[in-house]
């Protein structure tokens, strides 16, 4: 029997929320390897782009893929190999990061960047009415921590929430903790924090503790990680809500282009995988203990 | 006549330390003047000014009469003037055609002319009789070919003055010859050379002239003609020297602390077996390469060696240099500059660094090593500024500061080879009377050497060695260069001189110049 | 032999006092200008924030400077205290249902990660003296190796410490006595220890004499393969130690924890002066160089004046300052 | 005394031959775990992607086997290239109004490349042999600043060439003559010059003696200061090359471009036997270390059999184990 080898392409597991997506992805392909025997994975993972683009070329060259699941670890430089793929006839899913050209790929399950700002957005406003003092810790600099920013910035405008100052804590706990304690430093009142991502949230949150200060009302990060998520279905004050940005995107891309290749049904298309806000009041359903994230 | 290079009233001073004291001094073409003088005097300062290695304090140099300041050696080199230093100046990576062209490639557009250098390299080697490999890489060779290498390089480049410093200390006495040879035809082409050594007999042999330096200033100048080597010493030391080697007590020697059965140093010597007594000066005897400093150093832990070691009637283990130091066994290397000394480090921190383990336990106590260094400068007569970095000190003075190292862990067995080399004669003198001090309070030394006379001079009983194997030895009245040289050559098996005189004198040709040399102690 | 990169001609003094006074200067600069640009910068809580959090690197870069006055370097460090930290933390985490919280299970913890320092350490230096590979091809090695184990160990994600077990270790982060912090006092401890063992300690003289030269060490009886063996165990020990100071204050290690910590260990070293060819080192020098970088990172936080994006630049500019500061009087001739 | 025992005299080694054969038994090795592991491997496809995708490092390599072996290292590399990247992007974008899509404009990026190349090279050359201030230091600063001024340049963002000139310029990368694609030509070009310029021009030979020793090459009228202000500025100039052939391949620069491009580069050429106190250098050993190092990654995406966890694992372990190989010699004594 033929089986039909699927390239999926990956970001490293350089932070916490790709860590997680590097979890769902080799947790995906372990499974679909045995409910489908006749399907084969390749699983790489970069970390950058030009050695994606290697991993691209490999799988091209020397696998025979008949279908490549992306997350391209950047648009601009993934859409012309990707492109070269999709043209020689191999089933492309692109997910997370759109390609810089339309309509190249078969499948897209997309997260929503700016949307992930602008939610993170609207929760500060309605949380802080009268305005107030915050700091923002934005992620490695790239587009996507850029179009965050820019949503969350659209989403505040005129809402009398001031940004005080905005510094890189590269999606890192310990980089967060001495960027936050240095804010921490040169603020005698900050009223809250948005930490953009979880993993971040916990460096913040930690640098506050131990400074002891109760100025700040709360700290919102992102992404969904379970420690997270615990903490504000049991009501943590510190940690009102997050955003969701979920790392298993991944897995609902490999398996729907699992589905496109082993049977007909139709599964182009774009799927935009929305961030919604968690609340204690809905955070038991984004909460999977078994996730490392 | 005018000189073709001439100091007038240079003085020459590093820090606040004043080393050259408004020193003239001329040099005439056709001439081979030897400038002389004890370790520190200032010899190598004095040649290094004139071949523009280093700047003058104050005072002129003049070429041709004209004044001249050098700014870079190759301004001196394109004036004709050459140099060969007291260090080694090669790159020990680079091949030996590299290092004879480098600076000065021959070469097509950009590309090198590798064959062509390759046959000027065998060339200029083969005039002072080196065989090197001009493709071998220059820390494969032996001390005297890495000497010659720096004699012919310095040859080859057409020099109208040539100043060595110090050429023949690493040179066997036949090497040295082939020198003199070139020498004496640069002489008659017109050419200045001068020289230093520390080996007066060839100073004698071959100066026209000579400057005698001390303490940073010429105490004379003048033809070599009528001065014997014991005015050159004497004006040297600036006291009289009387016998230079000390009186032999000839005590019976005391019990064997030395045992050394079938030592195999793999690669350089096989089947050593001797026997050391206490208070016995032992020396060990040979051509260059036969393998005396190798057999030593795997002796001592130096390098690996397999065979049956007795120290004080102990069966001993010595895997390296800390196991044989803890018997009591030490060894003085004969390559001060890469294997003796730190040279970017003072005195004090070289002074104590294989003592310290034992003196110190686990902290330093620099107060202490002051006083060591205080009892080392004195007991050694070690000149130089006591802050200076080591490799900055003369190069005697070095020696004198090794010597003073190794005596700090208080050896027992002291292994030392070549301890005199580039050492003037006046400290030589108070080195072989330490030597034989050392033995009469009980020390049993070994003294490897390629001075014959050293050996001769200094010694109770000597090994020779050849090709890595010891062929036999001598004691007492025996010891003659004869005998040295007839069992350093292979000539006889049998260590007595007497039975074998008529038999080696068929193949013993290459060696008939020196067995002519043999002079009575 | 070495050859130093930029010496041709040495100057006859020994160490031009600018070597001595120019990273205090540099240090002493940053200091009024982190002062001038904010009034909180002097205050008790930031000094302790920024010494805190220099003792991690600041530890690895004492070990550091013996590796480096030893004549070798390591690149491995970051990487070795990430996965020193994982295990630690799996170590304890496993062992939690057994020993319970309390001091038994922070013991077994500190022991993990200090055995597993000596022999990542041994590792690296076994490979580095008795197969004879260069230090730097030897730690990109396992530099890549810890790396991807830590990766591995937590299966992408990040690997966190029970959350009982974090409350009670947490105070060896953030407490300390006399309002001074462990991490403060720890590191003022390996600073003093490893000064004094350096620079007048007999392991010190051995260490300085192998990176000057070995083949001279050697045939002074110094056995110059235990000693840079040493060295690299030294360090291994002090990257535990480091590590133990560092999981209490986050709790967790993945695989970008200890990210550039070598890089940022050597340049500490060298801005204090340390030869990076071998043969002389000290250790309070590297103190200060560990300041500098730490406070150059502080201020650029505490400003606006640069853009977030140029802070690289900023500290690469600074770090070849402090440095041509340094080497001022080299320079002058 | 008298004449030296010529029985003993060492025969004139060059070098022990296990540091040639090495490389060359490891990237062999390579080469048949490769085919036997996947039957693609050896194919046309598959040996153009790795070569090509080789030609970065590879050329970059060429560049630092000069660095290093007149005694240098060179840190900023991969930044630098990244750097240049984003310049020649900037540049071209501004330009295309005025020049449009055409060989003008590509001409203007080529020589933006270069010239932008010459002068970092230049600038961390002037720091280190004239300011006197060790390479490592020197370039570790450039790093962090060039890195930063990409950063900068793109807004935190991509640098993306304008997507018409992409495609005309793409056949940069992706094309060739008679089946061998670009890059490949070109790196085999830098190669073929580098080599004979490093074994038999004079600059190289200058090169090595700077590295042995270079204080006896500054006594033997070399211009060391020279000579090691060309390495880098030859390195500079390559780096420019090797972003000439990068640029088409994907089109955009980020802070992420380029990144431990100085490890991989610096690990080729030690790999290739280089030495790295300078002094000996050879440009055929760089690249196989160069097509060692790739065939690894390679090898890794042919095969399921590693977690992509561990990928950094094996590699370490490769690298270790590469020159291991060609140390045999060495530790054999
Ligand atoms: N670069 C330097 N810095 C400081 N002192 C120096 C330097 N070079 C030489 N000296 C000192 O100058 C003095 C003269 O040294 P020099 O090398 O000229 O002696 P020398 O006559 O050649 O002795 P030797 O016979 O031992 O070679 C010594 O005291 C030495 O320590
Ligand atoms: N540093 C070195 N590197 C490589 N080879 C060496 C070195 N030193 C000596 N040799 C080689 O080892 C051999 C024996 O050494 P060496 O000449 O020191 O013997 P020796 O009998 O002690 O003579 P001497 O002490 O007179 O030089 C020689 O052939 C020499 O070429
Ligand atoms: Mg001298
Ligand atoms: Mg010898």
């Amino acid at each position: 029997q033929d089986t039909t080898v699927i390239g999926v392409s990956i970001p490293a597991a350089t932070h916490g929320w790709a860590g997680g997506m590097n979890y769902h992805a080799q947790a995906t392909v372990d499974r679909l390897e045995e409910v489908y025997p006749q399907l084969d994975f390749v699983l790489s993972t970069a970390s950058n782009a030009a050695e994606q683009v290697n991993d691209i070329e490999d799988m091209m060259a020397t696998r025979d893929i008949a279908a490549l699941v992306v997350l391209p670890f950047e648009s601009e430089p993934l859409t012309g190999p990707v492109q070269a793929l999709s043209e020689s006839g191999i089933w492309i899913t692109v997910v997370d990061r759109g390609l810089s050209v339309e309509g190249i790929e078969d499948l897209y399950v997309a997260g929503d960047n700016p949307g992930f700002g602008r939610v993170a957005g609207e929760f500060f406003t309605g949380a802080m009415p009268d305005g107030g003092q915050i700091v923002v810790l934005r992620g490695i600099p790239t587009t996507i921590d850029n179009e965050r920013l820019a949503g969350f910035e659209e989403a505040i405008e005129g809402s009398g929430i001031e940004i005080l100052a905005a510094e890189h804590g590269n999606w890192n706990r310990d980089d967060s903790f001495t960027v936050m304690q240095d804010f921490l430093s040169r603020y005698p009142e900050i009223d809250a924090v948005w930490a953009s991502d979880d993993d971040m949230a916990i460096g913040a949150m930690a640098a506050i503790d131990a400074a002891g200060r109760d100025d700040i009302q709360f700290v919102l990060g992102g992404a969904g990680m379970k420690e997270m998520i615990q903490r504000t279905m049991e009501g943590d004050e510190m940690v009102p809500a997050n955003v969701t940005y979920p790392p298993a995107m991944i897995a609902t891309a490999i398996e729907m282009t699992a589905v496109g290749v082993t049977s007909n049904a139709p599964v182009s298309g774009t799927f935009t995988i929305g961030s919604v806000l968690i609340t204690p009041e809905n955070a038991e359903q984004y909460y999977y203990p078994d996730s490392p994230f | 006549m005018t000189p073709i290079l001439a100091l007038d009233d240079v003085s020459k001073h590093f820090g606040p330390i004043e080393v050259l004291h408004g020193l003239s001094f001329a040099l005439y073409p056709g001439e081979v003047h030897a400038l002389i003088g004890e370790n520190g005097a200032g010899k190598s300062t004095t040649m290094k000014i004139l071949a523009g290695y280093q700047p003058a304090s104050s005072g002129r140099i003049t070429l041709d009469g004209a004044p001249v300041t050098f700014d870079t050696m190759r301004a001196a080199e394109e004036q004709g003037i050459v140099m060969i230093h007291q260090e080694f100046n090669l790159a020990e990576l680079l091949t030996v055609e590299q290092n004879m062209f480098l600076g000065r490639e021959l070469r097509r557009g950009p590309f090198l002319r590798r064959a062509e250098m390759q046959r000027q390299t065998r060339a200029q080697l083969a005039r002072v009789e080196c065989h090197a490999d001009p493709r071998a890489l220059v820390r494969e060779l032996s001390n005297s070919d890495k000497q010659m290498l720096e004699i012919a390089k310095a040859l080859s480049r057409d020099a109208r003055v040539l100043i060595m410093d110090e050429p023949t200390a690493v040179l066997t006495n036949n090497e040295t010859e082939i020198l003199f040879q070139q020498v004496r035809a640069l002489r008659e082409q017109g050419t200045a050379v001068m020289f230093t050594s520390h080996k007066l007999d060839e100073v004698k042999a071959i100066a026209d002239r000579v400057t005698i330096m001390r303490d940073g200033k010429v105490v004379f100048t003048g033809p070599a003609e009528g001065l014997s080597e014991q005015d050159m010493a004497e004006a040297m030391v600036g006291r009289e020297l009387s016998d230079l080697y000390p009186v032999n007590p000839g005590t019976v020697p005391g019990e064997v602390v030395l045992r050394v059965q079938e030592l195999d140093v793999p690669g350089h010597a096989s089947d050593i077996g001797f026997e050391l007594h206490r208070g016995e000066i032992l020396g060990i005897a040979g051509l260059v390469g036969s393998g005396r400093t190798e057999a030593m150093e795997g002796l001592c832990g130096l390098r690996p060696a397999t065979g049956a070691v007795e120290i004080e009637g102990e069966s001993v283990t010595i895997r390296r240099p800390s196991d044989a130091l803890d018997r009591g066994l030490c060894y003085l290397t004969e390559d001060r500059k890469t294997r003796g000394l730190l040279l970017d480090k003072s005195m004090r921190e070289n002074v104590t660094l294989q003592a310290l383990p034992r003196r110190a336990g686990v902290m330093i106590d620099r107060a202490g090593e002051e006083r060591i260094l205080d009892e080392a400068i004195r007991d050694f007569d070690i000149r130089g500024a006591r802050g200076v970095r080591v490799g900055n000190l003369s190069g005697g003075n070095q020696q004198k500061l090794l010597l003073a190292k190794v005596m700090q862990s208080e050896p027992r067995i002291l292994v030392t080879d070549e301890p005199t080399r580039g050492i003037d004669i006046g400290t030589k003198q108070q080195i072989y009377r330490f030597l034989r001090g050392l033995a009469d309070q009980g020390t049993s030394v070994i003294v490897i050497s390629s001075e014959m006379q050293e050996l001769i001079g200094l010694c109770d009983r000597v090994l020779v060695m050849r090709l890595g194997r010891i062929t036999g030895q001598l004691a007492g009245h025996d010891i003659t260069e004869r005998g040295i040289v007839r069992l350093a050559m292979g000539i006889a098996q049998d260590p007595d001189p007497q039975t074998d005189s008529k038999a080696g004198q068929g193949e013993a040709t290459p060696a008939s110049d020196i067995l002519d040399s043999d002079r009575p102690t | 032999m070495t050859q130093t990169d930029t010496a041709t001609a040495k100057p006859a003094r020994r160490l031009p006092p600018m070597t001595v006074i120019g990273p205090v200067v540099a240090l002493i600069a940053l200091i009024i200008i982190g002062a001038m640009l904010n009034p909180n910068f002097l205050g008790y809580a930031n000094l302790t924030n920024v010494l805190s959090r220099s003792a991690f690197i600041g530890i690895i870069a004492v070990g550091m400077t013996f590796v480096i006055t030893a004549g070798g370097l390591d690149l491995s460090v970051g990487s070795m205290a990430a996965f020193i930290a994982g295990l630690m933390i799996l170590v304890m985490n496993a062992a939690l249902p057994v020993l319970g919280v309390g001091l038994p299970i922070i013991f077994l913890g500190v022991a993990t990660a200090l055995v597993a320092g000596v022999i990542a350490g041994l590792i690296n230096g076994l490979l580095i003296t008795k197969v004879g590979i260069e230090a730097f091809i030897v730690t990109l090695g396992t530099m890549g190796i810890y790396r991807s184990l830590v990766t591995w160990m937590a299966d992408g994600g990040t690997l966190s410490l029970d959350f009982g077990l974090r409350t009670f270790y947490r105070p060896v982060y953030y407490d300390g006595i006399l309002g001074i912090s462990w991490p403060i006092i720890v590191f003022a401890l390996c600073v003093i220890v490893g000064e004094i063992f350096l620079s007048r300690g007999v392991f010190g003289r051995h260490v300085a004499a192998t990176g000057a030269n070995a083949e001279v060490a050697h045939y002074s009886s110094v056995n110059t393969t235990r000693v840079r063996l040493a060295t690299y165990v030294l360090l291994g020990l002090l990257v535990g130690v480091a590590t133990i100071m560092y999981v209490p204050r986050l709790g967790s290690a993945s695989q970008t924890t200890g990210i550039l910590w070598e890089l940022e260990a050597i340049a500490a070293v060298i801005i204090g002066g340390t030869y990076l060819k071998g043969g002389f080192g000290r250790v309070w020098g590297t103190v200060i160089g560990v300041l500098i970088l730490s406070l150059i990172e502080n201020i650029l936080n505490l400003t606006d004046y640069v853009s977030p994006y140029l802070n690289g630049a900023v500290q690469g500019v600074m770090i070849i300052l402090a440095v041509i500061l340094q080497r001022g009087a080299k320079t002058g001739k």
